[in-house]
Protein backbone atom coordinates (compact mmCIF):
# COMPACT_ATOMS: atom_id res chain seq x y z
CA UNK A 1 0.00 0.00 0.00
CA UNK A 2 1.15 3.60 -0.82
CA UNK A 3 1.77 6.00 2.05
CA UNK A 4 2.04 9.72 2.22
CA UNK A 5 5.36 10.52 4.59
CA UNK A 6 5.60 14.10 5.53
CA UNK A 7 8.33 15.83 7.19
CA UNK A 8 8.32 18.94 9.20
CA UNK A 9 11.03 21.64 11.03
CA UNK A 10 14.65 19.60 12.15
CA UNK A 11 13.47 16.44 10.27
CA UNK A 12 12.52 18.73 7.47
CA UNK A 13 15.82 20.13 6.73
CA UNK A 14 17.85 16.56 8.10
CA UNK A 15 16.15 15.08 5.10
CA UNK A 16 16.50 17.72 2.63
CA UNK A 17 12.30 16.84 1.77
CA UNK A 18 8.87 18.03 2.87
CA UNK A 19 7.39 14.76 1.79
CA UNK A 20 7.42 11.85 -0.31
CA UNK A 21 5.29 8.67 -1.01
CA UNK A 22 6.41 5.42 -0.10
CA UNK A 23 5.21 1.88 -0.93
CA UNK A 24 4.86 -0.30 2.63
CA UNK A 25 3.44 -3.56 3.11
CA UNK A 26 -0.21 -4.52 3.97
CA UNK A 27 -0.35 -4.76 7.78
CA UNK A 28 2.57 -1.75 8.27
CA UNK A 29 2.36 0.32 11.54
CA UNK A 30 3.59 3.58 11.82
CA UNK A 31 6.50 1.96 13.56
CA UNK A 32 6.64 -0.03 10.49
CA UNK A 33 7.34 2.95 8.63
CA UNK A 34 9.87 4.50 11.11
CA UNK A 35 12.37 2.00 11.44
CA UNK A 36 12.39 1.69 7.85
CA UNK A 37 13.64 5.35 8.08
CA UNK A 38 15.92 4.91 10.83
CA UNK A 39 17.90 1.70 8.52
CA UNK A 40 18.24 4.07 5.76
CA UNK A 41 19.69 7.25 7.98
CA UNK A 42 20.50 6.02 11.62
CA UNK A 43 21.22 9.19 12.80
CA UNK A 44 17.44 9.92 13.02
CA UNK A 45 17.72 7.21 15.78
CA UNK A 46 18.38 10.40 17.97
CA UNK A 47 14.94 11.67 17.48
CA UNK A 48 13.22 8.82 18.54
CA UNK A 49 12.60 10.05 21.96
CA UNK A 50 10.80 13.29 21.28
CA UNK A 51 8.83 12.29 18.31
CA UNK A 52 5.50 12.40 17.78
CA UNK A 53 3.62 10.56 14.91
CA UNK A 54 0.45 11.82 13.06
CA UNK A 55 -2.06 9.73 10.83
CA UNK A 56 -4.80 11.78 8.79
CA UNK A 57 -3.55 14.78 10.96
CA UNK A 58 -4.33 13.18 14.17
CA UNK A 59 -1.65 11.79 16.70
CA UNK A 60 -1.56 8.29 16.69
CA UNK A 61 0.84 6.04 18.72
CA UNK A 62 3.52 4.03 17.26
CA UNK A 63 1.10 0.88 16.75
CA UNK A 64 -1.22 2.41 14.52
CA UNK A 65 -2.10 0.41 11.67
CA UNK A 66 -1.83 2.06 8.34
CA UNK A 67 -4.29 2.03 5.26
CA UNK A 68 -3.47 2.52 1.87
CA UNK A 69 -3.33 6.18 1.06
CA UNK A 70 -2.91 7.34 4.57
CA UNK A 71 -0.60 10.47 5.64
CA UNK A 72 1.69 9.79 8.39
CA UNK A 73 3.50 12.43 9.84
CA UNK A 74 6.36 12.94 12.04
CA UNK A 75 6.08 15.56 14.63
CA UNK A 76 9.26 16.75 15.98
CA UNK A 77 8.63 18.45 19.40
CA UNK A 78 6.25 21.76 18.58
CA UNK A 79 6.92 24.95 19.70
CA UNK A 80 4.61 27.37 18.75
CA UNK A 81 4.47 30.70 20.82
CA UNK A 82 6.74 33.38 20.80
CA UNK A 83 9.21 33.18 23.81
CA UNK A 84 7.40 32.86 26.99
CA UNK B 1 -26.08 30.68 23.70
CA UNK B 2 -24.87 29.81 20.07
CA UNK B 3 -23.28 26.96 19.11
CA UNK B 4 -20.04 25.89 19.12
CA UNK B 5 -18.74 26.89 15.66
CA UNK B 6 -19.77 30.14 16.58
CA UNK B 7 -18.48 31.00 19.24
CA UNK B 8 -14.63 29.97 17.94
CA UNK B 9 -12.13 31.83 15.61
CA UNK B 10 -8.81 30.18 14.65
CA UNK B 11 -6.64 31.76 12.29
CA UNK B 12 -3.14 31.14 10.99
CA UNK B 13 -1.49 33.56 9.38
CA UNK B 14 1.61 35.47 7.48
CA UNK B 15 0.61 38.64 8.19
CA UNK B 16 0.89 40.64 11.50
CA UNK B 17 -1.48 39.51 14.38
CA UNK B 18 -4.04 41.63 14.99
CA UNK B 19 -5.41 41.98 18.08
CA UNK B 20 -7.98 44.08 17.54
CA UNK B 21 -9.78 41.20 15.11
CA UNK B 22 -9.83 38.67 18.44
CA UNK B 23 -10.98 41.04 20.93
CA UNK B 24 -13.61 42.26 18.33
CA UNK B 25 -14.79 38.61 17.82
CA UNK B 26 -15.37 37.30 21.86
CA UNK B 27 -17.02 40.84 22.47
CA UNK B 28 -20.24 39.95 23.49
CA UNK B 29 -23.21 42.15 25.46
CA UNK B 30 -23.20 39.10 27.85
CA UNK B 31 -19.73 39.47 28.54
CA UNK B 32 -18.38 41.11 31.91
CA UNK B 33 -14.35 40.10 31.49
CA UNK B 34 -12.16 39.68 28.54
CA UNK B 35 -8.52 38.41 29.02
CA UNK B 36 -5.58 38.22 26.28
CA UNK B 37 -2.41 37.08 25.85
CA UNK B 38 -0.08 37.90 23.15
CA UNK B 39 3.19 35.78 23.04
CA UNK B 40 6.25 38.41 21.68
CA UNK B 41 9.73 37.51 20.31
CA UNK B 42 12.43 38.59 22.92
CA UNK B 43 15.80 39.92 21.88
CA UNK B 44 17.32 37.02 24.09
CA UNK B 45 16.85 33.45 24.56
CA UNK B 46 18.69 31.61 27.00
CA UNK B 47 21.74 33.57 26.64
CA UNK B 48 21.60 34.08 22.97
CA UNK B 49 21.21 37.58 20.83
CA UNK B 50 18.07 36.54 18.51
CA UNK B 51 17.93 38.02 15.43
CA UNK B 52 14.36 37.16 14.20
CA UNK B 53 12.24 33.90 13.98
CA UNK B 54 10.81 31.98 11.57
CA UNK B 55 7.64 29.83 12.32
CA UNK B 56 6.40 26.57 9.70
CA UNK B 57 3.26 25.05 10.82
CA UNK B 58 1.89 20.68 9.19
CA UNK B 59 -1.15 22.82 7.51
CA UNK B 60 -4.37 21.43 8.07
CA UNK B 61 -3.57 19.68 11.49
CA UNK B 62 -2.27 22.60 13.10
CA UNK B 63 -5.76 24.49 12.26
CA UNK B 64 -7.69 21.22 13.81
CA UNK B 65 -5.57 21.04 17.04
CA UNK B 66 -6.47 24.91 17.43
CA UNK B 67 -9.86 24.43 16.70
CA UNK B 68 -9.86 21.14 19.35
CA UNK B 69 -8.10 23.82 21.98
CA UNK B 70 -10.79 26.57 21.90
CA UNK B 71 -13.38 23.90 21.74
CA UNK B 72 -12.30 21.85 24.95
CA UNK B 73 -12.01 25.32 26.96
CA UNK B 74 -15.77 26.04 25.76
CA UNK B 75 -16.44 23.13 27.42
CA UNK B 76 -14.28 23.38 30.46
CA UNK B 77 -14.80 26.97 31.61
CA UNK B 78 -18.34 29.45 31.87
CA UNK B 79 -16.92 31.47 28.84
CA UNK B 80 -18.82 32.78 26.04
CA UNK B 81 -16.08 32.72 23.18
CA UNK B 82 -12.10 32.23 22.26
CA UNK B 83 -10.03 33.45 19.57
CA UNK B 84 -6.96 32.55 18.81
CA UNK B 85 -4.17 33.61 16.19
CA UNK B 86 -0.70 32.42 15.00
CA UNK B 87 1.64 33.68 13.06
CA UNK B 88 4.01 31.92 10.05
CA UNK B 89 6.89 33.02 8.30
CA UNK B 90 9.44 35.52 9.73
CA UNK B 91 8.57 37.07 12.91
CA UNK B 92 10.87 40.36 14.26
CA UNK B 93 11.69 40.51 17.48
CA UNK B 94 9.03 42.40 19.41
CA UNK B 95 6.08 41.69 17.20
CA UNK B 96 3.36 38.88 17.85
CA UNK B 97 4.07 34.98 17.16
CA UNK B 98 0.36 34.02 19.04
CA UNK B 99 -2.35 35.91 20.25
CA UNK B 100 -5.64 34.65 22.27
CA UNK B 101 -8.59 36.12 23.34
CA UNK B 102 -11.52 34.92 25.32
CA UNK B 103 -14.33 36.51 26.72
CA UNK B 104 -16.50 35.35 29.82
CA UNK B 105 -19.33 36.65 32.10
CA UNK B 106 -16.27 36.87 34.93
CA UNK B 107 -13.08 36.85 35.16
CA UNK B 108 -11.87 34.09 36.57
CA UNK B 109 -12.99 31.97 34.12
CA UNK B 110 -11.27 34.31 31.22
CA UNK B 111 -8.22 34.07 32.56
CA UNK B 112 -7.76 30.58 33.23
CA UNK B 113 -9.20 29.74 30.06
CA UNK B 114 -6.75 32.16 28.21
CA UNK B 115 -3.81 30.55 30.16
CA UNK B 116 -5.07 27.10 29.68
CA UNK B 117 -5.15 27.87 25.84
CA UNK B 118 -1.64 28.93 25.64
CA UNK B 119 -0.47 26.28 27.55
CA UNK B 120 -2.23 23.57 25.25
CA UNK B 121 -0.91 25.77 22.11
CA UNK B 122 2.33 25.30 22.44
CA UNK B 123 1.83 21.49 24.01
CA UNK B 124 -0.36 20.07 20.86
CA UNK B 125 -0.50 22.10 18.02
CA UNK B 126 1.71 21.40 15.13
CA UNK B 127 3.71 24.92 14.83
CA UNK B 128 7.48 24.84 15.05
CA UNK B 129 9.58 27.54 15.40
CA UNK B 130 13.53 28.33 14.46
CA UNK B 131 15.68 30.97 16.12
CA UNK B 132 17.79 32.70 13.81
CA UNK B 133 20.43 34.11 16.40
CA UNK B 134 24.03 36.02 16.80
CA UNK B 135 25.83 33.09 15.41
CA UNK B 136 23.23 30.21 14.30
CA UNK B 137 20.24 28.84 14.21
CA UNK B 138 18.16 26.38 16.41
CA UNK B 139 14.91 25.04 15.70
CA UNK B 140 13.77 25.53 19.86
CA UNK B 141 12.23 22.07 20.32
CA UNK B 142 14.33 20.47 19.29
CA UNK B 143 17.74 19.00 19.87
CA UNK B 144 19.37 20.13 16.19
CA UNK B 145 21.60 23.29 16.18
CA UNK B 146 23.74 24.39 12.59
CA UNK B 147 26.44 26.22 15.51
CA UNK B 148 27.07 22.35 16.26
CA UNK B 149 27.36 22.85 19.98
CA UNK B 150 23.96 22.96 20.67
CA UNK B 151 22.29 19.54 21.68
CA UNK B 152 20.22 19.97 24.79
CA UNK B 153 15.85 19.64 24.09
CA UNK B 154 14.94 23.16 24.87
CA UNK B 155 13.07 23.74 27.60
CA UNK B 156 10.18 26.37 27.27
CA UNK B 157 8.16 27.70 30.35
CA UNK B 158 5.53 24.98 30.82
CA UNK B 159 4.15 27.15 34.14
CA UNK C 1 15.86 48.23 34.19
CA UNK C 2 14.60 51.37 34.21
CA UNK C 3 13.36 53.00 36.89
CA UNK C 4 9.85 51.99 38.94
CA UNK C 5 7.77 55.16 37.82
CA UNK C 6 8.82 54.40 33.86
CA UNK C 7 7.68 50.97 34.26
CA UNK C 8 4.02 52.20 35.04
CA UNK C 9 1.41 53.71 33.45
CA UNK C 10 -2.32 54.95 35.50
CA UNK C 11 -5.06 56.81 33.98
CA UNK C 12 -8.62 58.10 34.70
CA UNK C 13 -10.29 58.52 32.11
CA UNK C 14 -13.82 59.69 30.52
CA UNK C 15 -12.63 58.69 27.13
CA UNK C 16 -13.69 55.59 25.92
CA UNK C 17 -10.67 53.19 27.19
CA UNK C 18 -8.25 52.88 24.33
CA UNK C 19 -6.29 48.89 24.97
CA UNK C 20 -3.67 49.92 22.33
CA UNK C 21 -2.75 52.68 24.02
CA UNK C 22 -2.01 50.32 27.47
CA UNK C 23 -0.61 47.21 25.39
CA UNK C 24 1.89 49.86 23.41
CA UNK C 25 2.95 51.38 26.63
CA UNK C 26 3.67 47.87 28.14
CA UNK C 27 5.56 46.48 25.05
CA UNK C 28 9.42 45.81 25.51
CA UNK C 29 11.76 44.34 23.13
CA UNK C 30 12.79 41.61 26.63
CA UNK C 31 9.11 40.78 26.38
CA UNK C 32 7.95 37.62 25.56
CA UNK C 33 4.45 37.62 26.93
CA UNK C 34 1.84 39.95 27.29
CA UNK C 35 -2.02 39.73 29.25
CA UNK C 36 -4.26 42.01 28.97
CA UNK C 37 -8.00 42.13 31.01
CA UNK C 38 -10.69 43.92 30.30
CA UNK C 39 -13.49 44.89 32.40
CA UNK C 40 -16.99 45.68 30.32
CA UNK C 41 -20.50 46.50 31.12
CA UNK C 42 -23.04 43.03 30.78
CA UNK C 43 -26.27 43.72 29.69
CA UNK C 44 -27.41 41.59 33.16
CA UNK C 45 -26.52 41.70 36.45
CA UNK C 46 -28.30 39.18 39.22
CA UNK C 47 -31.36 38.88 37.15
CA UNK C 48 -31.87 42.45 36.12
CA UNK C 49 -31.89 44.57 32.62
CA UNK C 50 -28.94 46.54 32.61
CA UNK C 51 -29.26 50.13 30.74
CA UNK C 52 -25.92 50.89 31.73
CA UNK C 53 -23.14 52.00 34.33
CA UNK C 54 -22.09 55.12 35.95
CA UNK C 55 -18.88 55.59 37.26
CA UNK C 56 -17.32 58.24 40.40
CA UNK C 57 -13.92 58.07 41.65
CA UNK C 58 -12.00 59.82 45.27
CA UNK C 59 -9.83 62.27 42.70
CA UNK C 60 -6.37 61.94 43.60
CA UNK C 61 -6.74 58.84 45.85
CA UNK C 62 -8.23 56.78 42.96
CA UNK C 63 -4.55 57.65 40.99
CA UNK C 64 -2.51 57.24 44.34
CA UNK C 65 -3.91 53.69 44.82
CA UNK C 66 -4.07 52.61 41.02
CA UNK C 67 -0.23 53.20 41.18
CA UNK C 68 0.29 51.11 44.81
CA UNK C 69 -0.78 48.22 43.05
CA UNK C 70 1.32 48.67 40.07
CA UNK C 71 4.49 49.32 42.05
CA UNK C 72 3.05 45.99 44.21
CA UNK C 73 3.00 44.01 41.26
CA UNK C 74 6.22 44.81 39.90
CA UNK C 75 8.19 43.58 43.40
CA UNK C 76 5.79 40.75 43.42
CA UNK C 77 6.13 39.34 40.07
CA UNK C 78 9.38 39.28 37.42
CA UNK C 79 7.44 41.55 35.15
CA UNK C 80 8.68 44.03 33.57
CA UNK C 81 6.14 47.26 32.68
CA UNK C 82 2.17 47.24 33.90
CA UNK C 83 -0.60 50.17 32.54
CA UNK C 84 -3.78 50.19 33.61
CA UNK C 85 -6.64 52.81 32.70
CA UNK C 86 -10.81 52.76 34.79
CA UNK C 87 -13.11 54.76 32.89
CA UNK C 88 -15.79 57.80 34.70
CA UNK C 89 -18.84 58.71 33.93
CA UNK C 90 -20.95 56.61 31.71
CA UNK C 91 -20.53 53.83 30.21
CA UNK C 92 -22.75 52.12 27.98
CA UNK C 93 -23.27 48.01 27.84
CA UNK C 94 -20.60 46.11 26.04
CA UNK C 95 -18.02 49.15 26.78
CA UNK C 96 -14.83 48.46 28.93
CA UNK C 97 -14.77 50.20 32.08
CA UNK C 98 -11.40 49.10 33.19
CA UNK C 99 -8.43 47.90 31.26
CA UNK C 100 -5.28 46.74 32.93
CA UNK C 101 -2.00 45.13 30.49
CA UNK C 102 1.46 43.74 31.74
CA UNK C 103 4.80 42.46 29.90
CA UNK C 104 6.86 40.04 31.00
CA UNK C 105 9.78 37.75 30.11
CA UNK C 106 7.31 34.52 30.63
CA UNK C 107 3.91 33.95 30.89
CA UNK C 108 2.73 32.92 33.72
CA UNK C 109 4.12 35.78 35.44
CA UNK C 110 2.16 38.12 33.38
CA UNK C 111 -1.56 36.27 33.51
CA UNK C 112 -0.50 36.08 37.95
CA UNK C 113 0.13 39.89 37.93
CA UNK C 114 -2.80 41.01 35.56
CA UNK C 115 -5.45 39.00 37.63
CA UNK C 116 -4.08 40.47 41.47
CA UNK C 117 -4.14 43.50 39.76
CA UNK C 118 -7.66 43.37 38.92
CA UNK C 119 -8.43 41.90 41.97
CA UNK C 120 -6.58 44.32 43.66
CA UNK C 121 -8.20 47.09 42.48
CA UNK C 122 -11.40 45.96 43.24
CA UNK C 123 -10.56 45.53 46.45
CA UNK C 124 -8.93 48.90 47.59
CA UNK C 125 -9.40 51.35 44.73
CA UNK C 126 -12.32 54.35 45.58
CA UNK C 127 -14.08 53.82 42.46
CA UNK C 128 -17.94 53.53 42.79
CA UNK C 129 -20.43 52.14 39.88
CA UNK C 130 -24.30 53.20 40.22
CA UNK C 131 -26.05 50.59 38.04
CA UNK C 132 -29.34 51.89 35.82
CA UNK C 133 -31.41 48.57 35.25
CA UNK C 134 -35.20 48.42 33.86
CA UNK C 135 -37.10 49.60 37.43
CA UNK C 136 -34.15 51.35 39.43
CA UNK C 137 -30.74 52.16 39.95
CA UNK C 138 -28.44 50.41 42.67
CA UNK C 139 -25.01 51.21 44.12
CA UNK C 140 -23.06 48.31 43.66
CA UNK C 141 -21.05 47.44 46.33
CA UNK C 142 -23.90 49.68 48.84
CA UNK C 143 -26.89 48.39 51.03
CA UNK C 144 -28.92 50.94 49.02
CA UNK C 145 -31.59 50.94 45.84
CA UNK C 146 -33.38 53.25 44.55
CA UNK C 147 -36.16 50.53 44.02
CA UNK C 148 -36.42 49.81 47.90
CA UNK C 149 -36.28 46.24 47.27
CA UNK C 150 -32.71 45.62 47.22
CA UNK C 151 -31.23 45.51 50.23
CA UNK C 152 -28.19 42.96 50.30
CA UNK C 153 -24.84 43.73 49.59
CA UNK C 154 -23.62 42.79 46.05
CA UNK C 155 -21.41 40.18 46.20
CA UNK C 156 -18.50 40.65 43.55
CA UNK C 157 -16.09 37.34 41.60
CA UNK C 158 -13.20 37.64 44.33
CA UNK C 159 -12.07 34.72 43.15
CA UNK D 1 -9.88 72.16 64.46
CA UNK D 2 -10.99 72.23 60.76
CA UNK D 3 -11.46 69.14 59.08
CA UNK D 4 -12.54 69.00 55.09
CA UNK D 5 -15.25 65.63 55.30
CA UNK D 6 -15.65 63.84 51.76
CA UNK D 7 -18.84 61.69 50.65
CA UNK D 8 -19.03 59.65 47.49
CA UNK D 9 -21.72 57.52 45.58
CA UNK D 10 -24.08 56.02 47.99
CA UNK D 11 -23.06 58.20 50.73
CA UNK D 12 -23.06 61.04 49.07
CA UNK D 13 -26.59 60.93 47.64
CA UNK D 14 -28.01 60.04 51.02
CA UNK D 15 -26.68 63.73 52.42
CA UNK D 16 -27.07 65.47 49.54
CA UNK D 17 -23.86 66.49 49.81
CA UNK D 18 -20.29 66.03 48.54
CA UNK D 19 -18.24 67.78 50.90
CA UNK D 20 -18.48 69.81 54.44
CA UNK D 21 -15.84 71.70 56.82
CA UNK D 22 -16.53 70.48 60.17
CA UNK D 23 -15.33 72.18 63.49
CA UNK D 24 -13.86 69.32 65.50
CA UNK D 25 -12.73 69.42 69.22
CA UNK D 26 -8.54 68.87 69.35
CA UNK D 27 -8.39 65.12 69.56
CA UNK D 28 -10.92 64.25 67.55
CA UNK D 29 -10.20 60.72 65.87
CA UNK D 30 -12.12 59.64 62.69
CA UNK D 31 -14.10 57.91 65.00
CA UNK D 32 -15.60 61.26 66.92
CA UNK D 33 -16.19 62.85 63.52
CA UNK D 34 -18.74 59.38 62.92
CA UNK D 35 -19.97 59.32 65.82
CA UNK D 36 -21.11 63.10 65.47
CA UNK D 37 -22.64 62.28 62.12
CA UNK D 38 -24.99 59.25 63.24
CA UNK D 39 -25.96 61.50 65.21
CA UNK D 40 -27.15 63.87 62.75
CA UNK D 41 -28.66 61.17 60.71
CA UNK D 42 -29.56 58.17 62.29
CA UNK D 43 -30.13 56.29 59.07
CA UNK D 44 -26.47 56.14 58.75
CA UNK D 45 -25.82 53.30 61.40
CA UNK D 46 -26.54 51.02 58.66
CA UNK D 47 -23.93 51.72 56.80
CA UNK D 48 -21.30 51.22 59.81
CA UNK D 49 -20.15 47.86 58.88
CA UNK D 50 -18.59 48.34 55.57
CA UNK D 51 -17.82 52.13 55.37
CA UNK D 52 -13.93 52.79 55.17
CA UNK D 53 -12.19 55.57 56.07
CA UNK D 54 -9.64 57.73 54.43
CA UNK D 55 -7.54 60.50 55.25
CA UNK D 56 -4.71 62.43 53.67
CA UNK D 57 -5.78 60.03 50.62
CA UNK D 58 -4.89 56.97 52.79
CA UNK D 59 -7.16 54.12 54.24
CA UNK D 60 -7.08 54.85 58.16
CA UNK D 61 -8.74 52.91 60.80
CA UNK D 62 -11.74 54.70 63.09
CA UNK D 63 -9.31 55.38 65.87
CA UNK D 64 -6.77 57.35 63.46
CA UNK D 65 -6.21 60.78 65.39
CA UNK D 66 -7.30 64.29 62.91
CA UNK D 67 -4.73 67.57 62.61
CA UNK D 68 -6.07 70.56 61.44
CA UNK D 69 -6.86 70.68 58.25
CA UNK D 70 -7.08 67.22 57.63
CA UNK D 71 -9.11 65.80 54.55
CA UNK D 72 -11.52 62.81 56.32
CA UNK D 73 -12.86 60.49 53.02
CA UNK D 74 -15.84 58.47 53.71
CA UNK D 75 -15.66 55.40 51.74
CA UNK D 76 -18.78 53.48 50.93
CA UNK D 77 -17.57 49.73 49.16
CA UNK D 78 -15.57 50.38 46.31
CA UNK D 79 -16.98 48.73 43.25
CA UNK D 80 -14.56 49.76 40.12
CA UNK D 81 -14.41 47.37 37.06
CA UNK D 82 -16.74 45.81 35.06
CA UNK D 83 -19.32 43.37 36.28
CA UNK D 84 -17.05 40.94 36.37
Amino acid sequence: MRIRLRFFASLRERLGRTEEVREVPTGATVATVWELLKRERPELAVLERSLAFAVAQEYVDKTHPLQDNDELAFIPPVSGGGHD
Amino acid sequence: MTDTQQRIFCKLTSAPIDLRELTDFVADPGAGAMTTFIGTTRNTNDGRQVIRLEYECYPGMAEKEMVKIAAEVLTRWPIIKVAMSHRLGQVDIGEASVAIAVSAGHRHAAFEACHYAINQLKETVPIWKKELYEGGELWIGSQTGTSGSLHKVQEEDRA
